[in-house]
């Protein structure tokens, strides 16, 4: 990776945006957490495991996950209707995906576990901050888990293989993918490319994104530990 | 949406029997507020956004203002679109899907409170009569229901409008030029709401909490400016007499001091902030 | 008040339009009724009560009150969509309410009591209209009632606090402001203002809104004793 | 929402039983109409506005004239644009919400009915070819349903165009203009529908009511105008003898004439009335 | 009927276009058939009978026969939205009540028999023609039927009496009149009349349809004897 | 919709133990499809259709192009707009009504194929910059599904967009005009997508046939145009290790020429087809 070549906002090749985490930011919510990847914020709300209405949608071997994405009319440039996209529909069922294999489903059968995403500001990742704060409020929620789900973006943008794009990046990049891991059992848990690559340039985007992964999963760590933290010491307060 | 009630009988007449000898069951005086926390500004995407918390509960609100169209009764008015979600993360009770009932009225009524007012200077907002205005979408999110999110909503209404920023402008022959820097939308008053409660027999409480809402079974909220002047009611549980009528309407004449005296003081229209 | 104000359609500030009213209008209903105040016109079944579908929406220990108030198409100055508005679920809502406060639902567990609501003209003043007529629907069905809901707005026009409002005088009104009251109890079951008043004037305008209720709720006896009632030899028929 | 059969074998056995013998339960004749109520212009903000009672069954039709966009394939003519609602207070087995599918074939019969036929003189409704037309909008309610809400519709809404008022208006190179005065929307035919039942063995009935509705499997509706011309046919349950395609035509042509008279009395037409 | 007139595509006017049948042409389904009549193609599946979800839209006594009748986007002249229009609805319903006749749903209490027809290219007659392949699709899936239904639409064109009009001919009608029969027992099972006609017209029309039906149903048998048929030998390979 | 697994136990221990030894129970090659078919042109009122077999799962898919508006941000461009519907005829698990998330992931895979490979030369269907565009309406019908739709309805599209032709057309002086001629749609890249599955311990397979799908738990499709770039990829179901991400990657471009070749032979694109 060629170390010289600098982003619009002033970072290395595989360098994170400033990252801040806090679990157990909501009352109500069995579990939830709240997630900041550079200006995208994300807020998540996990309930259950609960009865699931109606019957007919539950599973008697284990428990079904649902999984709302939703974005804030006001995290967009544009006012986003609050109606649910297309865009919104698919990325809730990828992450459903992702979850369902870290969550010891067959433990809770006949139930559901709600997950409920709202991107309040909404500046390139936001998928991958969703996971991450997903597997946050899980954890929160006492829902046994199997790993700690981490997930980032990689690209190609003018050329350069990056990480973590932030939307001005996102933009006008080549390509975009996302990819979520379970580290600890070295699976890939979402994975989805927006945009061409080689072969070659695949290999060593999917390879940053690994290593984007691990520092991502050991600040989720670090957060359960402490229940909240803020790296690099940015101003902004947490939601 | 409340049909069942997430509250015991137990809870509910220990809460009933302690406001009959003048207490509550968080401390609170009859007519106190819990504490009230706000932020403005978080969401740098919007033009301006502001959540508040009282006590637990919590609602963001965000301002978005894009270019369309005038209603044709008032062709050379900037529109105002109120918009209220309960999402689904604010209680089990919350489902996904298109705004219920509950949250029409919410909308409804920070939409009046803000309409009846004046309190956007809508006419300041109009480009070119009857064919292009700026419009003012006011989002409210609520995030966290402890009870009493109208007023939360009220207070995070008026507060993400008075953090509101956009690009200063001018008409010029039916032009419209941008110039680089921002300037507040024109926000003329400062309303809030009161939501009060009672038991069938008892006293009134301002800001129920979740389990006080869930308990008693009347509850009415009430809007008022800065000049004192009642800008919206709705009763929203149950049944008021006629004496209580007035003494809802007297109490939130007297409360409403205490929260315009936050907005000022948040949004820095008062110099000591 | 000042008596000498004549209104745009001649009346004094405490005076009600005309009203007609008539119960047992529809066949099929359980119960049903007319009412017309000015040329504002409202027709109302009651249903119930009701075994309700689907059933975990049933209460054990009471009746739901479901209302929809709804608007025909050709009923307004422009012609509306029948695809129910904002404005129509608010009031479907706040009419619900203040029927739940007179009716015995302790006594229908598990059933619902459905009330539909079609507003054929609409002049000022509808949902004040829909509840004087929702209250006769309700003795009609002999639905047991604690008492009989009577309502009118009062306002602000032109500095003069008014009682009845036409859609003339609430289109350039400062203030509206619907009430509803349960009589013999002297509970108010629906209040909602919609403009700006003071303290004083809110106080005036309540008590001429509690006044305008006692006039209509003696109209309302009237119909139920003779089921018909025509005042002010009116030459329009009943729908 | 006929898949509930409300009506008990007992009834069924004894309207069809009755019917082989040549009566009906409510002593009418085989081929008589119930008692027809007619109230025009009852709806003073609609353009125009009829209700009909035949028995029981209670029908508002109410019209609506407004500007909107010409269809591309005419767009020299104005828009007729039918829409049907059975609201849930004509019977427990009509539910809120948009038109389900017996309530758009209700339309669809009735806009058939007066399209084809060239009811309405579209041409003469046309302000800026291909761009603004004048567009009626005719809402059909049902209120009460006791049967036969088809043939009930097509009255109201016959007897709603022709009581309906528009504006007088011209065009000045491309202006609209209206005048104070206003004049009849131009109506052209009176065409009425007939329905008619029979049991799987048993004669054809006219103006089925509810009972026989249930009870009858077969049932078909036919339109015919003042100039004896078929103008919709529509099978509605259950299935016809070849033969008795022709007698259902047949007995439509010759009931039509009555229906036409009631429109043309109740709407003025008439001279004599 | 004046044999000399000649329509727009060189038929006469008592001519059928050509037609096509084929008949299990889906795996999944229970039944199927595809059908070709000039340019409009359909195709249909049946699925059942099969239980009913909700349970409380099934009947103790009979099937329930549910019908789509759908357009495909590309099927149309302008692209066909695909959410159904207020004519598919209408459409589906007439077929639906027309299958009900044919079937013997009396044997197959609290199910569904579940017919999902898409029209694949629309030139006039797909009604009709969905009805031919709905019947060849219940026999197909060996579902019990009292007779093959046939249909043809009729229609005034230029003052002529046509059977089976395509799309030119049908803009330009004065009348058009879709027919379906189940030939064995002498029944109109669908009826409709689009346009004005004469009662002599009307019987003279009817007529020509009867003969038509016949002949479809001839071509219908066929079709089931051999699971494939293509008459006039067109060169347009089936679906 | 997959929620319930159709295959039983027995059949998805057979396929897994089968696929453990090499083997697969339709006898295929693990990196085999099945007997792939095309038919374009079946529709003459599309501007281009084909339909693709793949095995017994068929896909159509048809082109309609129209004249609307571009998008604000590439205001000189025409549109591609990809819709899929996974209609009830193909599957029991499929259900009337708008497309749910596994029709709209469909859809966005393939929009996403064609878009980032600029496979269609959009800069040239503008009509007037920012105002008129043509729009490309690919609609996906998939009509009978045992398994593996995406990768037929990858390839229904592309055969379809190639088999496409419209009205050559002219810009002048903003005026459109059409010439008598078609010509074809203006297609530079030929995608394909090749979905894979395998067991949680074995080894991966290409194109599952449904019983496939419903018995192996992880899924991902990779799409790869003529110049060996990837172009999208979507892990499906459940996971991989990353070491086999770095083999799918590696299959699917090693088995994308197969499907191109069929792609050029049958649309043309091949001189000696």
């Amino acid at each position: 990776m060629s170390s010289e070549f600098v982003r619009p906002d002033g970072r290395l090749p595989d360098q994170l945006r400033p990252i801040k985490m806090a679990v157990g930011v909501l009352d109500r919510a069995d579990g939830s957490a709240y997630v900041e990847q550079g200006n995208t914020k994300v807020i998540v709300a996990v309930y259950g495991p609960r009865e699931l209405h109606p019957r007919h949608k539950a599973s008697p071997e284990a428990a079904v996950v649902r999984c709302r994405y939703h974005m804030a009319p006001f995290s967009t440039r544009e006012r986003k209707s609050p109606n649910p996209s297309r865009r919104e529909v698919e990325l809730s069922k990828v992450i459903k995906d992702a979850l369902s294999q870290t969550i010891f489903l067959e433990r809770f059968p006949r139930t559901s576990i709600d997950v409920f995403i709202e991107v309040l500001e909404a500046d390139g990742g936001t998928r991958c901050a969703s996971i991450n704060a997903c597997s946050l409020a899980l954890a929160n929620a006492g829902i046994p888990i199997r790993d700690l789900i981490s997930a980032v973006a990689v690209g190609k943008y003018n050329g350069h293989i990056i990480l973590d794009l932030n939307d001005e990046e996102d933009e006008a990049a080549e390509a975009d993918m996302p990819v979520a891991i379970m580290p600890s059992f070295n699976k890939v848990v979402l994975l989805q490319l927006n945009g061409v690559l080689t072969e070659e340039e695949f290999k060593q985007a999917f390879d940053l994104a690994v290593k984007g992964c691990m520092e991502i999963n050991r600040i989720q760590r670090e957060t359960l530990r402490s229940r909240y933290l803020s790296i690099k010491g940015e101003e902004n307060e947490d939601v | 949406m409340k049909t069942f009630r997430v509250v015991s009988q137990l809870v509910r007449s220990r809460i009933i029997s302690m406001l009959k000898e003048g207490s509550r069951i968080d401390d609170r005086g009859l007519l106190d507020y819990r504490p009230i926390d706000v932020k403005c500004g978080l969401i740098s995407r919007a033009n301006g956004s502001a959540q508040v918390s009282i006590g637990s509960t919590k609602v963001l609100a965000g301002v978005k203002v894009g270019i369309g169209e005038p209603f044709s009764d008032v062709p050379d008015q900037g529109v105002l679109a109120v918009n209220a979600e309960l999402v689904p993360l604010a209680s089990p009770a919350f489902e996904p899907g298109p705004p219920d009932e509950t949250a029409i009225e919410l909308a409804r009524v920070i939409d009046r409170t803000l309409r009846e007012t004046k309190t956007i200077d809508l006419k300041s907002l109009c480009i070119e009569p009857g064919r292009r205005v700026f419009v003012v979408f006011l989002d409210i999110y609520v995030l966290d229901h402890d009870g009493n999110f109208i007023d939360a909503s009220a207070l995070a209404s008026i507060l993400a409008l008075l953090n509101t920023r956009i690009r200063k402008f001018s008409i010029d022959e039916g032009e419209l030029r941008y110039e680089e820097e921002y300037v507040p939308l024109p926000v003329l008053h400062t309303p809030v709401t009161i939501t009060l409660a009672k038991p069938d027999d008892g006293p009134f409480i301002v800001d129920p909490n979740l389990e006080e809402e869930l308990s008693l079974d009347n509850r009415v909220c009430i809007s008022v400016d800065e000049l004192g002047r009642i800008c919206a009611i709705q009763k929203l549980d149950g049944s008021l007499s006629v004496d209580e009528v007035f003494e809802v309407v007297s109490i939130a004449c007297k409360t409403a001091p205490k929260l315009i005296e936050i907005v000022r003081r948040e949004s820095g229209l008062d110099a000591g902030s």
